[in-house]
């Protein structure tokens, strides 16, 4: 976590608003409709009712129905939208309901806004930023718990982001906005509200009690393409996003094995320096994500370590991931990939 | 030229919470005042039904006009009966959800007629593409509730394993077909697979579902242009329950506040119908549907109701439209109308009504409660993990069996 | 139950290689019998024209009728020259990518007056979002035609730097929105512009093009759901000009035969116009920019017209349908029609005509060379392979860095 | 390759023709269509002339219209179409103009037709082969050289072929067509008329004298599932697909490295045992495709690779592939990653 902002506001003796991982992200929201007069924000169920997560709550009221309202049910149609609008010369913050309905807008995503730029030679750009729930984690079935960040990844032009809690959420959004390129932003939403220590059926301790919930007032970003070590460690690398994040942290306690833990937030461009750095120091490596494992953005993980780490590797690199199924209602937590298949792993790695 | 400021247009419902309701922006004709043409018609030749409203009730109960097909008691009573059935049956899944024994439940209330009564209208083999709106459409067939039940509490009975959301049935054998959760994907489905029977050469035919905000989805639009060209036996149904999710129909249908027209511009009949109207529902599916039958390709018909709850057990309508609004809609509750036609036509009294009620209600409590025996969401004797592996190809492939061994299931 | 075995219906165009060409498809009402309605009408109450053909110039090259405009002799000679001056071009870049100067090329032979005569209505801000046959666009503000060669030939002046394929032009300051390849998405993304416009309270509109075979794409939907609900202001143009490489209209329209009525389903008011006809293009895109700019929203056109030619370089429509078919086109060719009426007007000779092409064709062809100069497609000082990796983000990130450092550029 | 076939007609003595690519897949659609009257044909352009690059010419005259036929340009609806014949018992093969443009469809393709099998317990199936021509090497652009088989690798429920010639191409289509399940079979445009020895600027050596042009008559079937070592080696192992098989050859070749070419033929799914077994015995491996690098396939079989053969690599595993930006035109030989490219990967893990 870039904590920069935080200890200048403690420094100052500041306090500190706590915010879970919605309010942080409303608050970005908020703070960018009021900063930029080009940002626009729409969705479907997006503007009165301020969506079904309620992410954009308010900012219909505050901002006008020019610049906050509810969309037909058309992914395509809101991504071509906001392609056309970016052409024109807003910031348009799109909002699609799940990460599950973001393929009907696929081609206007990967042909079209990837692709504006380079196709017109910077004459046009689509600095986009599209927001999306991703993950299971609420018995949302099929489809509404997918992680699809990897289909992103593969296309020549788009950044990705993934934050894995309220402090990174708001100003990686803030950055995202900001930023002149299109971003998908995937948000956890498992964490929207409470947090999440990795297992599904214990106690959490609440976002109050997170370091990472203290989100500053104001404007602050979290650079693009930065990871973060969350936890140092020693023996292990985990390289993982999102919800992930605090599985792999539970896993690393539970386990008592010393690994470092590191966020990566921004999936591309991929910060990968710091994972280089990490695993040539423990020598080990796993990988971990909820997505489905065949082509998952493990697999680039995987092939990027060895590329820069082979001769420092002392195991296979471990890849713990959702299988290879559509993600199942009932076996939501079998499919899930908790604290014990990523303990496995992390035992597993040491042992080889 | 011009210099004035341009403005953008964001359409707004009549009505928001605190707001009394305001329906005064449908336009409801008299029962019996729209005309009945041929199934041969040219659809540019009958424009105006989509402008318009069949209805066949008026407002004493009465049936009337050329639209009225003269059902028998029997069919109706049977009519009242599923369409009873149904809300009994999602009033207690309802309860189900409440009390953990599903994740998330969603009710049809108050547009029971639309699926019940083409359902009744069409033959087994035909093919429905539902949404998640049409558990009429299996309850119509006495499909037994308590498989439903089971899979609803993803227990050790539900057929399709727990994999699916709760309400997503499956049941090929009674024209039903699997239930998708991205909106509008079966409309185009539903043309192919009526495609498919013409170039059999069968005689089934498929009805497709779509409600009024998917409309705005890629897929009807492939659907149309696909009916439109091939002429495949389809009923095109776009269930225009005034809501999609918080979002009122104008979001969808912009200020034409009306469905049925979408088909002129493919040249696909279009017929707009009262949805609230068992009589009127029954009727016009059985036009489209004879029109389908007999080569003479699809119809597109909007269904007006009433969306009378919340959207799922997820949502709260509260925050986005006035309490009770569905009690100032003016088509009515489509079971109220019905009975007050049976008791018109002498063929029903409240007594046996109420005996109805009490027997459906008896027999829902009794599947329900067969069903629980089976387990409910993640309690009792639940599908196992394994079952996650399953079906994803017709033959396990090397890399999930590898897989389904490490999960160790 | 009608037991009859159902078929597919698959349309068919009316006459195939060898057949004597056959229009009687399409009905053409008579110069000036169409009304123009004025731009506040409400499109419920002129739907008459979406099924009708607004037409100019009668056979004899009078302008006659309400929507005759009184065009100046200035103004159409300069649609003439526009026109003349694109199938000038379009004929000598046929040339050069026979003669392997460039990949692949695509003309808009026939359809020259739509692009015109549109672009000659809007002003400097407004934005089209043309496909990849509206070259018309860029030439009717004389945009200079060596830029566009250059591109044509990827060489070292084509300012896209070889990136896109070679008519794929982007002209931000001409309102000529990047061509993609992909077919209808920026139907949808015009809409997109056009509400941002709104949205800033700008007095700017767009300009949407599609093709006859591209309306069946998504993004038309799309495009006219969010017109429809918004009302921002675009024009949104369907080029039929009867083909989509070898599949002819009746593929994407079905039995329709038309598809400004497409416009209906979504209140959009929408007209039919002869494409062909200058005065009539010209007329007709007033109308709807004027309603545009005065913030009443989108309109729908249909533009009937016939793609004289091949699909492109690649393509041989004597595969598919009757040699020298357009010159059995009923509608005619736009620069004869144009040259006809000025003609009767007494503003135009032969004597004129003929030395307006020779001088275009000298313009064209001294461009040509010029632009050669610079290089054709892999010969010359064509632009370099560093060239690939420059506008992909703003900023070249680090993975890409290393990449362009191993590919040595 | 799968001789089999070629070996019994050799031995009985029968004239194997020659055919180039596009002429086997004609012949493998023509043989379905004949032996199933439930396999219908459908795309744009694809009935009375044939489709653009001609792949089913002459079947709608001999099959009739309603078993082949064109449709509306809307690639959603053709799979959409395809999935809803598909349950009622047809055996559809849609065919995409482009690759490029399946996009449109990835929804249909994504959501249904590989998950209606899961969601419905095998009520419902979804028996569609999709063709499409894929890759560069035509001056097609942005919009017609793209080679998308990545993402349909991350999508549980789908299959995906990719042939490498003529003999494999009918065989697989074949073995695609009768398989059960949804199949994404992606035909190298490059491939399909005249081959193609990995060079754009040097002479060809024609199909007919490329064994793999020998393509039987009648029935046949390459299985799914299945890779094929079309070159053996001892010190590197080189993993490839479609027209890339071939720049790997002339690499191979043109640097005298002695390296094992799997023809993986099946991305998914994948023949790990194949690729097992020839990277523990070289030791080395190099992975070629055409698409961008990042999330590409390269990166899901590096994955695999170092997994099950970590203890045997003697280098790191090179990825040869279409650099991470789209496909341009003029610099399309630039961006192809030619013999050279893979020749210097070849040397660089036998350095290594
Ligand atoms: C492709 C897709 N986008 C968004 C959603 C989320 N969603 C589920 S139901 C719904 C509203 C649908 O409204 P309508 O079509 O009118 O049907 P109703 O719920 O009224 O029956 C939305 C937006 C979805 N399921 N699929
Ligand atoms: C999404 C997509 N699908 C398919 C194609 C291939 N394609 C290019 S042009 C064309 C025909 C378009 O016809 P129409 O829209 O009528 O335009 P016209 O060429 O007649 O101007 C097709 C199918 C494409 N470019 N994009
Ligand atoms: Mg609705
Ligand atoms: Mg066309």
């Amino acid at each position: 976590m870039n904590t920069k902002q935080q200890d200048k506001d403690l420094a100052s003796g500041k306090h500190i608003p706590r915010k879970n991982m919605l309010e942080a992200i409303r608050d970005a929201l908020d703070i960018k409709l009021g900063d930029d007069e080009n940002v626009v924000i729409f969705g479907e169920d997006a503007g009165y009712f301020g969506g079904v997560f309620r992410a954009t709550e308010g900012l219909q009221k505050k901002y006008g129905k020019s610049r906050v309202f509810d969309t037909p049910i058309s992914e395509l149609g809101i991504i071509g939208a906001a392609v056309g609008m970016a052409a024109y010369g807003l910031r348009p913050v799109p909002e699609i309901q799940f990460a599950d309905y973001i393929l009907p807008a696929f081609d206007q995503i990967a042909s079209e806004a990837a692709r504006l730029r380079y196709r017109s030679a910077g004459e046009f750009t689509a600095p986009i930023t599209i927001r999306a729930p991703t993950g299971g984690g609420i018995f949302g079935g099929q489809t509404h718990s997918q992680s699809p960040e990897a289909l992103f990844t593969h296309v020549a032009g788009l950044k990705t982001v993934i934050p894995s809690n309220p402090y990174d959420a708001k100003g990686l959004l803030i950055a995202a906005i900001e930023d002149d390129d299109p971003v998908i932003f995937l948000e956890p939403k498992r964490l929207y509200n409470g947090p999440f220590d990795g297992h599904h059926n214990r106690p959490v301790t609440p976002w109050s009690a997170h370091e990472t919930s203290k989100v500053p007032e104001g404007h602050y970003t979290v650079p693009l393409g930065k990871a973060a070590v969350t936890r140092t460690g020693q023996e292990v690398t985990i390289l993982s996003y999102g919800t992930m994040v605090h599985v792999a942290k539970a896993a690393a306690e539970e386990t008592g094995i010393d690994a470092e833990i590191i966020d990566l937030r921004t999936l591309l461009p991929l910060d990968d320096e710091t994972i280089a750095t990490s695993v040539r120091k423990t020598g080990r490596c796993v990988v971990v994500h909820e997505a489905t494992k065949t082509s998952g953005f493990g697999g680039e993980l995987i092939a990027i370590v060895q590329e820069l780490c082979l001769n420092y590797l002392e195991a296979p690199i471990e890849r713990v991931t959702g299988w290879d199924t559509p993600y199942p209602h009932a076996q939501e937590w079998d499919y899930f990939p908790g604290p014990d298949r990523v303990g496995a792993a992390l035992k597993k790695v040491m042992e080889a | 030229m011009n210099t004035k400021s341009l403005s953008l247009h964001v359409p707004e419902p009549t009505t928001r919470p605190g707001d009394a309701p305001d329906f005064s922006y449908i336009d409801i004709p008299n029962a019996g005042s729209v005309r009945r043409p041929d199934i041969h018609c040219d659809p540019q030749a009958m424009r105006d039904l989509a402008f318009d409203l069949i209805r066949v009730m008026d407002d004493e109960g009465n049936a009337v006009g050329s639209w009225n097909i003269e059902l028998s008691n029997e069919v109706l009573i049977k009519g009242l009966h599923d369409m009873l059935k149904t809300r009994i049956f999602d009033e207690r899944m309802l309860m189900a959800q409440r009390q953990g024994k599903t994740s998330i439940y969603v009710q049809c209330r108050g547009e029971e007629a639309i699926a019940c009564a083409q359902r009744a209208v069409l033959e087994k083999g035909d093919m429905c593409f539902p949404t998640y709106r049409q558990q009429g459409l299996l309850i119509a067939q006495d499909f037994p509730i308590e498989a439903m039940i089971c899979q609803i509490y993803s227990n050790a009975k539900d057929k399709l394993g727990g994999r699916s959301l709760p309400f997503f049935y499956s049941e090929k054998e009674f024209g039903f077909f699997s239930i998708s959760g991205n909106l509008g994907t079966q409309f185009m489905q539903a043309v192919g697979w009526a495609m498919a029977s013409a170039i059999k050469g069968d005689t089934r035919i498929a009805s497709g579902w779509i409600g009024d905000g998917a409309t705005a989805e890629s897929d009807f639009h492939a659907a149309l242009v696909f009916a439109s060209v091939y002429k495949p036996p389809v009923v095109m149904n776009v269930v225009n329950n005034q809501w999609a999710i918080s979002s009122f129909q104008g979001i969808a249908g912009g200020s034409a506040n009306n469905f049925a027209c979408r088909g002129h511009g493919y040249n696909v009949p279009a017929l707009r119908v009262d949805g609230n109207d068992y009589l009127a529902v029954y009727a016009a599916s059985q036009w489209a549907v004879e029109r389908a039958r007999s080569n003479l390709g699809p119809t597109l018909i909007e269904w007006v109701t009433y969306r009378a709850a919340a959207h799922s057990t997820s949502d709260d309508p509260t925050k986005y439209r006035p309490e009770n609004d569905a009690e100032s809609w003016p088509l009515g509750d489509p079971i109220e109308r019905l009975k007050t036609h049976l008791i018109a036509k002498g063929a029903w009294d409240d007594a046996r009504h109420n005996a109805m009620i009490d027997q459906l209600k008896t027999e829902v409590k009794a599947a329900a409660k067969e069903a629980e025996k089976h387990g409910t969401l993640g309690k009792g004797p639940v599908p196992g993990a394994a079952e996650m592996f399953n079906h994803i190809y017709k033959e396990l492939p090397p890399h999930l069996r590898k897989q389904r061994q490490e999960a160790g299931v």
